[in-house]
């Protein structure tokens, strides 16, 4: 029995169980669920030796599975983030309706991850490509209310960018008669050169629409905030990782064979630039917790496109640690968020406010996410910031290294809103009830958490298997030239070692704890949040301190030119455009008997007049 | 008769069935009264038929019947597959022409009216 | 052998008759019979495809007159395939449709399958038979036949549908009659194996009006584009089954006559692209028409036509890969549209006036039906792991090998209009919130339909995860209706006459 | 590096040094505003007076463990920055981190405590503190953009993102950056303004507006580590601004003059300049200074 079959198997079966069973007994159906996540997992990682090959055909289109080193590091992803995710998964949905349907779900759209990873042709490929589209369109719609926009939007860019995928394959097959990519990486720098521009091209507007890249991101916001956080976290922390793969290998196998290919890579660098910058202005915008992270997401992956893009080792090492980063962060946050919305029922800003000790918990994994994030150092973020800084400086990318240095610095505007505005400030009455949200959904987010300080101070762990990706893509090794275990160089053989430099922290951390802590701790007594002094006198428990509302004003008065154009706008003006013409052409089919008789004899006699030019 | 008139009747006979179908399209066409859509439906059908039984005829033809006396008449005999095919396509005329007018019935019941432009609740 | 191709148009037409007499014996042998014959039917037409496909065609002759001069029945593996679809979906609509809604009494149901027997009678006698006036006479039993279906329901704007679809019936007939008489007075023959060996010595212009003549008459049976005006009032007003026999029935019936026309027939340069030019003209103005329909049974028609479009295209690019992609795209649509129809009609039996709007959050309280129709929009936007996938895929591959990337680009952009008006309608059912005040109380299926619509969702997944059940059949009859020779060779010279 | 022992010895040294000169320094700078304001103004030795006192005082009250540990935060940031900056060139004492110094770590590590100040600040539960944050924050990205500028412009230009390693290339020209990339120099000048949030750019902190902004709530031990804190990182960046564009310095005597020099600028701008709004100050500093960053950035590319 090939192990590769068998994984897929198990999710298939899981699935199916998990939904059945669920009629039955919830515990049984959870049980099922997590071994069903678990065991390909082991199996994964333990039997399935890289580079083994299954090969079987249908339909007439020969078939081949099997793992790269390449593909290695999003399956770590994506197990990671969807195993962990899952456990949360477990206790966070407890509770709501038809949840049979949300995990059997969940299995089939990590099997389609897992598939898509594994599928060494065009055509699975595309099927498990389509396979995670309506699963993941499924969690989108999954809460019900009024989200018919939010879908819908989102299923017809991604069927927009599949079908352009589709195009591209079978322009491919035609081409070359295979649907293997190799072959198409073989053949490819054989092409004339409308074949070369045409099949990139659409193949990035597919992987483009999946890691919402800029004009294709406006399906992501709506779509992260609306599913299910327990989803969202493998929504956007894993699947969006699909479209970074994909990109990659078309980046790297494809455009780097043309003649003309740095254009292609200028082009995308600068369209993640945008992406980042816009990403950021907007997720500084939002009010709603989801959202902001949301757009904070699209961000994210901008800085992953630019990586990508540029394309040297440095830049390219730096995009794919950035997409691990993120898969473990932006899986933390959208855990916390919901967490804190099945505590408190509410993920508004202006709504809840002081919880930090009522979920201290949640707190300490955001904080370190939020660090992470923002790319502030020891945490991991900041060793992936870091070489995309030094691959664009030494690559001379003079502005795309400002516009991102603008928009990571403005991050740290809604990194604080978000620990601000959930955790600090004024502790309100209404949430004095709060409690800290149950261990199996907080440990997931503090392993993830913690993971991200771990390779932050040993990136050489993540960066080992990244490394072995890329001699596969055709990369020189790096090891020792741009990594070490702990130590990280740039282009110039400049350093940053991370082991001294967290020591040190750690001491001068643990030292001045130690000096504000031993002596007289003990006398300060702990106030309430109104107990302070504004300007003086003590406020009453009625008045209302809390500083919510229009957080970032000044900021805005100064970037407003920035934000006056929403490519939203222009979409929706095309789209009812269409339904207008279309409502028009149908007037066509007027009731009236007599008149399509008319128009039978009209095309009769217009054969008639054309015989000669159609029937030549 | 002689193969010059027989020339002219055929032709007459011909352009007859070709104005009898464009007659009947016409009314089909134009008309706005149901029953005369039907009219001229089964028109067109009458003109086919006489086309179809012009096409088998042979100058000075016989029934096509094998009977005693007349075995040397084969090659005199007229086409028989066309009135065969003519005789089906009446029946089937008929049907239609009947299915057709009960449903005309069925309308006026229903919309009061023969109007073709007034039953209009289907469209689009 | 287990019988003769003939019994699968007697036997219908025969139980036709019947079915009054035994009426007044047992009310339910009204109901029983039917069933009955397509049941045998469809073994029957199953087992000789699998004969056909092991040894070649059978050519039955009729009444003891050998081609050219009679007329023959050829059951070759295209027909064969075909047959075997239409009399499968004979049997799942009598399933549906046994005891289809209560209020239908004793003597409708009688008309119902009376009818019923007819239309697929009908529709089977159009694909196997090998002469042209023959065929016009089935297309015309068809016609009568789909008539009365379609003025089934005395209260609707049924008779409105039913007397349009007569006018463009009955202009079909003439047109066919024109290009028959046409073609005899030319060749002096109707055995089409007979005219397609003779169709050079035709004058040329003759023959391109007979062709002209032909696609008019077929086309308005196939529903291309100007032609199908008719069809989206027949298959709104229809009952709910005899909507989906349409669809996969009748439907398949014109296309297949349209095809053999253009394929076996006529050697007219330029037919095939004609048909690719006509296909992606009835696609794009049928599925942006569909965008817009409020009323479901009205939208799934017109995406019916829009298949049908894509089917022209498919056999438009000429290749094999082309016809097998069509004959691919055939069988699918007519397992999932039946499907839709059957899922679809219970949807709108519980909304009021059938709008689309009406059926907020339907799907939490008829489960069963809601999720099949899901199934249904997921298969026949294209979505693996479901059956339209493949056929699309198919499609696409046909077309790209003959380089025609323009069109590729037309079928996707189509398909994404597909995807906006079927998923609404799916968002609808599951994600809107059940307002009591538009809809009477939910109206579940019976035992036999949710039956009926399990069978054509399994096999929907069936064909989805494993396409290869059915693409061998497919190649061989594609290559069937390419090879237009061995048809000729086949019929002529009697192929390999019954032994019975 | 010998030992680690050593290498701590000389951290200690160097941050003791940092606090020393960075309270002088802002000694200075309250008694020369105060002359130039035609006041007597407070000894120069006034800060160390008050710095004392808050820590021989203990605090009273807290709000929670984020507050507690914010300033502990801050530290982190001023005693790692001065410990990457060169302070002393060719110094084997005052070489700590160093040769890892590297420019963009260490833009990165100065935003760490800010940061954890802020969360600090925000758990008091002061809207004060709040609004002063993210007034600082929003100034900060103003400020961030030219400084980077003119640093991505040095960094490509001489290849290197290491601040030794640019000491070096000015001994090696001989010429000091402030001349030979005078474009960089005057935007990097520009945002340091920001960077020391004198006036016009005070209105983080804004006295007698906001209550003195995020450091409100903060007594005692708490206020002493930041304003500890504050001098320490204050002397870090002014000797980052001597290493990267004054040729750093060789002896400690060069490193005041060059630094005090450096330091007056901010200082005498605010002192004849009124408070800006937030919005006014982002906007100016995409004005001029943003131009002059571009202008440092061609002079980088094409020469």
């Amino acid at each position: 029995m090939e192990m590769i079959y068998l994984i897929f198997i198990i999710f298939l079966g899981g699935a199916g169980a998990t939904y059945l069973l669920g009629k039955i007994n919830d515990i049984l159906r959870d049980i099922i669920f997590l071994a069903t996540l678990l065991v390909p997992s082991v199996l994964f990682l333990t039997q399935v030796s890289i580079g083994e090959t299954v090969n079987f055909t249908m339909a007439g289109f020969s078939f081949q599975w099997g793992i790269t080193y390449f593909s290695t590091i999003f399956a770590y992803i994506v197990l990671g983030v969807g195993v962990f995710a899952g456990i949360y998964a477990v206790k966070a949905m407890k509770g709501k309706k038809n949840l049979n349907f949300f995990f059997a779900n969940y299995l089939l759209s990590i099997m389609a991850m897992m598939g898509i990873l594994f599928s060494r042709d065009l055509v699975s490929f595309f099927i498990f490509w389509e396979i995670m589209t309506w699963t993941s369109y499924l969690m989108v719609v999954f809460n019900g209310k009024d989200v018919q926009k939010v879908g819908i939007k989102y299923f017809i860019f991604s069927a927009i960018g599949a079908y352009a995928m589709l195009m591209a394959i079978v322009t491919t097959y035609s081409l070359t008669g295979s649907m293997m990519i190799d072959s198409l990486v073989a053949a490819y720098p054989g092409f004339d050169f409308s074949m070369q521009l045409l099949i990139p091209i659409l193949l990035l507007i597919g992987f483009g629409v999946k890691s919402a890249m800029m004009p294709l991101h406006v399906w992501a916001p709506g779509a992260y905030s609306h599913a299910p956080m327990a989803y969202t976290s493998v929504f956007s922390g894993a699947l969006s990782k699909m479209g970074i793969y994909g990109m990659v290998i078309v980046m790297v196998s494809l455009v780097s064979h043309v003649p003309e290919g740095h254009w292609f890579r200028e082009i995308i660098a600068w369209m993640g630039g945008i992406t980042a910058v816009m990403g950021t202005l907007w997720a500084i915008k939002q009010d709603d917790a989801k959202k902001l992270l949301a757009y904070s997401s699209v961000a994210q992956l901008g800085y992953i496109i630019v990586g990508v893009g540029i394309g040297t080792p440095l830049a390219m090492m730096s995009g794919l640690f950035l997409a691990v980063m993120h898969g473990l962060f932006k899986g933390t946050l959208f855990m916390a968020v919901g967490a804190i919305e099945r505590q408190t029922g509410t993920t508004n800003f202006t709504e809840v406010t002081g919880l930090i000790r009522k979920m201290p918990w949640t707190f300490l994994a955001s904080l370190f996410a939020i660090i992470a994030l923002a790319g502030i150092p020891p945490l991991g973020g900041f060793i992936g910031k870091w070489m995309l800084y030094e691959s664009l400086i030494g690559s001379e990318h003079y502005m795309l290294v400002i516009v991102i240095f603008f928009s990571s610095t403005a991050a740290f505007l809604y990194c604080y809103k978000f620990l601000f505005g959930f955790f600090l400030g004024q502790e309100e009455k209404e949430w004095s009830h709060v409690k800290e949200a149950p261990a199996m959904m907080v440990v997931p987010m503090l392993v993830l958490a913690v993971s991200t300080f771990v390779l932050g101070v040993f990136p050489g762990l993540i960066l080992k298997p990244i490394d072995a990706g890329m001699q596969m893509l055709g990369y020189t090794s790096t090891q020792g030239h741009f990594w070490e275990l702990s130590v990280i160089f740039n282009d110039w053989g400049n350093q940053v070692a991370m082991q001294p430099i967290v020591y040190t922290i750690i001491g001068i951390f643990v030292f001045f704890l130690a000096f504000l802590t031993i002596k007289g701790y003990k006398e300060t007594r702990y106030v309430t949040t109104k107990d302070i002094s504004s300007s003086g006198e003590v406020p009453k428990e009625h008045e209302n301190l809390t500083f919510a509302v229009n957080f970032m004003q000044p900021f805005f008065r100064a970037v407003e030119p920035l934000m006056r154009r929403q490519i939203d706008k222009y979409y929706n003006g095309f789209a009812n455009g269409l339904e207008a013409l279309f409502d028009f052409t149908r007037k066509i089919y007027t009731g009236n008997g007599q008149t399509y008789a008319l128009y039978a004899i009209i095309f009769a006699v217009l054969l008639l007049l054309f015989k000669n030019n159609l029937f030549g | 008769m002689d193969d010059k008139i027989f020339e002219i009747m055929q032709f007459g006979v011909y352009t007859a069935s070709i104005l009898l179908i464009l007659i009947g399209l016409y009314a089909a066409l134009t008309k706005k009264s149901l029953i005369k859509i039907v009219i001229g439906l089964s028109i067109v059908d009458a003109g086919i038929h006489l086309l179809l039984v012009a096409i088998g005829y042979i100058n000075l033809g016989t029934a096509p019947i094998f009977s005693p006396g007349y075995e040397d008449t084969a090659s005199k005999m007229v086409d028989p597959v066309p009135q065969a095919l003519v005789l089906t396509a009446i029946v089937i005329g008929f049907a239609v022409t009947a299915v057709a007018l009960s449903l005309v019935i069925r309308l006026y019941r229903h919309h009061h009216t023969l109007e073709i432009d007034e039953i209009k609740n289907l469209k689009w | 052998m287990v019988g003769s191709p003939v019994l699968l148009i007697a036997i219908p037409l025969l139980a036709a008759f019947l079915i009054p007499l035994l009426g007044m014996i047992w009310k339910e042998l009204v109901r029983i019979i039917p069933g009955l014959v397509l049941a045998y039917m469809m073994v029957l037409s199953a087992s000789l495809l699998y004969y056909v496909l092991e040894n070649g065609p059978i050519i039955e002759i009729l009444a003891g007159w050998r081609p050219p001069l009679g007329i023959n029945l050829v059951f070759s593996p295209l027909t064969g395939f075909l047959t075997t679809i239409m009399t499968f979906l004979g049997f799942i609509v009598w399933l549906f449709s046994y005891r289809f809604k209560r209020n239908v009494e004793f003597e409708p149901a009688k008309k119902y399958f009376i009818f019923l027997m007819m239309l697929i009678a009908g529709a089977v006698g159009i694909v196997l038979t090998g002469d042209i006036f023959n065929q016009f006479v089935f297309i015309e039993i068809v016609g009568i036949s789909a008539y009365a279906l379609t003025a089934f329901y005395t209260g609707r704007n049924a008779a409105e549908a039913s007397f349009k679809y007569l006018l463009m019936g009955s202009l079909s007939a003439s047109a066919l009659l024109i290009a028959i008489a046409i073609i005899y007075s030319q060749l002096g023959t109707l055995n089409m194996a007979d005219i397609a060996n003779n169709i050079h010595l035709m004058d040329p212009n003759f023959k391109v009006i007979a062709l002209i003549l032909f696609i008019v008459g077929i086309g308005i049976e196939a529903e291309i584009f100007p032609l199908n005006g008719w069809a989206p009032d027949a298959y709104t007003e229809a009952p709910g089954p005899i909507g989906a026999a349409f669809a996969g029935i009748v439907v398949k019936a014109g296309v297949y006559a349209m095809v053999r026309m253009v394929f076996t027939l006529f050697d007219v340069s330029g037919a095939t692209e004609f048909l690719l030019i006509i296909g992606l003209v009835t696609l794009i103005i049928a599925e942006t028409t569909a965008l817009r329909q409020e009323k479901l049974k009205r939208m799934l028609a017109y995406s019916s036509i829009g298949q049908m479009g894509l089917v022209f295209v498919a056999f438009g690019i000429g290749t094999v890969e082309g016809i097998f992609a069509a004959l691919f795209l055939m069988l699918n649509h007519a397992i999932i549209k039946p499907l839709l129809f059957f899922s679809g009609s219970y949807l709108v039996f519980n909304s009021k006036d059938k709008k689309i709007k009406e059926m907020n959050g339907l799907g939490k309280y008829m489960p069963m039906t809601a999720a099949f129709f899901a199934l249904g929009s997921f298969a026949i936007v294209g979505l693996p792991p479901f059956a339209g996938f493949w056929s699309k895929l198919s499609i696409l591959t046909a077309a790209a090998n003959e380089g025609m990337l323009l069109i590729i680009a037309l079928i996707l952009m189509v398909s994404v209009v597909e995807i906006v008006y079927y998923f609404r309608v799916v968002n609808r059912i599951y994600f809107f919130k059940f307002d009591k005040a538009s809809t009477v109380i939910p109206h579940k299926p019976r035992i036999n339909a949710v039956f009926a619509m399990a069978v054509l969702g399994i096999l929907i997944l069936l064909i989805g995860f494993y396409p290869d059940a059915v693409t061998g059949v497919l190649h061989k009859a594609s290559d069937d209706l390419m090879n237009t020779q061995q048809y000729i060779k086949n019929v002529l010279s009697l192929g390999q006459t019954l032994t019975n | 590096m010998e030992s680690i022992g050593y290498n701590i010895m000389g951290g200690i040294i160097t941050v003791i040094v940092a606090f020393v000169v960075g309270l002088t320094y802002m000694g200075l700078s309250r008694k020369i505003t105060a002359r130039i304001q035609n006041r007597k103004g407070p000894p120069f030795y006034q800060n160390f007076i008050d710095i004392f006192k808050l820590a021989s005082k203990t605090s009273a009250i807290n709000h929670g463990f984020m507050q507690h540990i914010g300033p502990a935060f801050m530290m982190i940031t001023s005693i790692m920055s001065v410990l990457i900056v060169p302070v002393l060139t060719g110094e084997q004492w005052f070489s700590n981190l160093n040769f890892h110094g590297d420019l963009i770590f260490l833009l990165y590590i100065m935003v760490f405590g800010p940061l954890g100040m802020a969360l600090g600040a925000g758990q008091t539960g002061n809207p004060n503190s709040a609004i002063g944050v993210t007034r600082g924050l929003s100034q900060m990205v103003g400020f961030e953009i030219p400084w980077v500028m003119a640093l991505v412009a040095l960094m490509m230009q001489y290849h290197t993102t290491s601040i030794v390693d640019l000491i070096k290339v000015q001994q090696e020209q001989g010429v000091w950056l402030m001349f030979s990339s005078p474009f960089a120099f005057i935007a990097a000048v520009m945002a340091m303004l920001g960077m020391f949030r004198y006036s016009p750019f005070d209105i983080v902190g804004a006295p007698t507006e906001l209550a003195s902004g995020p450091v409100s709530e903060n007594g005692g031990k708490y206020l002493f580590t930041l304003m500890s804190s504050n001098s320490i990182f204050a002397f870090a960046k002014l000797t980052l601004y001597v290493d990267l564009f004054l040729g750093g310095a060789g002896n400690i005597g060069e490193l005041l003059l060059k630094t005090f020099a450096i330091y007056l600028i901010p200082m005498l701008y605010g002192t004849v300049s009124p408070r800006y709004r937030t919005e006014q100050s982002i906007k100016y500093f995409w004005g001029w200074p943003l131009f002059f960053g571009f202008l440092a950035i061609l002079q980088a590319s094409f020469f």
